[in-house]
């Protein structure tokens, strides 16, 4: 499946866009973030969270096909 | 006369004090309120190794930060006895003294006033995703982290 | 960057809303606050044996009052780290619907305004001696007392 | 001695005065409140706190001969 990732404040600095489609093949969160480690070497220093359908998930949780996010600490206020 | 319809969260560049301040002379007409209790989170110019902040450039991921806005609105109404809420967050460049949040709660009594103000600005720390890029005055940046 | 001059707590009449703007405009050149807190008292339109309450006639034992709320302005710099401190109080008419009590506080941190702001608020209600005549919409009045 | 009292609130809708000098031969704050009471029957069943030198005081306060208040209960706010 193709799913959409959206990247925010020192993630997209990382990956020098805001988002983009990857094609997918396997299952969990976990897999994905294995793919986007390998394209973006830099990601393992980062602290952030993912979330799909605009809920944070957890590296088990299962690959919908919706849009995932990977947001980095939250700085509102 | 509770007023639970969502309303725009997001405004462009820093909150002004007239703004505020309007927003306060329309709660004149709400008799029954007796107690307003307002939170206003304002730009540091923090130094940082030698550095002052100058700005902080915020962004959101908006969808996500809505419906996070959205639900710490329906849960504050449903926790506390208020008679109006409104939540204001500032995108994109506020700079250092300028307003980048303000929440707005009324309510009959006092009390309850204090704990719901409280709640909402915790769970906007905790839960609504936005972030701030905090601009030196030289144009370097680091990104900001609540704490 | 304390601000603990006395000032004068009470005006004749009703808070307006432009004089809070004014007042939030004022702290914008303060860059070491990241946290504004407000607490806006307001006149209720309470219906008491069927007559609501048209206004509030405050009047107050001034000399006592003023020493009273400098006392809560000195404990209130003890306890907490604040920037600033400002506290507004109405004498004579305030008409239901209109500001009666304003109390603003400043610091780096939001945690410390919440407590500071709660304190303030109860010690005024509990130790300050001002009078509250409600007058209702025929002229009968009753005289309010905190709880 | 001469001492001043003050009158606020309900309490001085009671004595119809805001303000009045009494002379004193006594040494405590209730026996200025008996004779308050025997002048203003009706401060009987009106509930107030004696402020001298503007702090609260007990009845069983000296009078020092400063300003007396009457003051009902608070309202501020």
């Amino acid at each position: 499946m193709r799913i959409t990732i959206k990247y925010f404040g020192l993630i997209a600095e990382v990956t020098q866009c805001e988002e983009e489609t990857i094609q997918f093949s396997g299952h969990l969160i976990s897999e994905v973030l294995e793919i986007l480690h390998s394209k973006y070497t830099e990601l393992k220093n980062k602290n952030f969270q993912v979330a799909q359908n605009q809920e944070l998930v957890f590296l088990e949780t299962r690959v919908t096909g919706q849009e995932l996010a990977l947001l980095p600490p939250f700085a509102g206020g | 006369m509770t007023d639970k319809k969502p309303k725009s969260v997001f405004k462009q560049g820093a909150i002004s004090s007239e703004f505020i301040g309007e927003s306060i002379a329309k709660h004149q007409t709400k008799t029954s309120i007796g107690a307003h209790n307002i939170f206003l989170g304002q730009v540091r110019a923090d130094v940082i190794d030698g550095k002052a902040v100058a700005a902080i450039e915020y962004t959101a991921y908006e969808d996500m930060a809505n419906q996070k806005f959205s639900e710490i609105r329906e849960a504050t109404f449903d926790k506390f006895e208020l008679t109006c809420m409104h939540i204001y967050h500032s995108l994109g460049i506020v700079k250092a003294g300028e307003i980048c949040l303000f929440v707005f709660v009324s309510s009959p009594r006092r009390k309850v006033v204090f704990e719901a103000l409280e709640y909402i600005v915790e769970e906007i720390k905790a839960h609504v995703p936005v972030f701030g890029k905090e601009i030196f005055e030289d144009d370097s940046h680091q990104w900001k982290v609540n704490n």
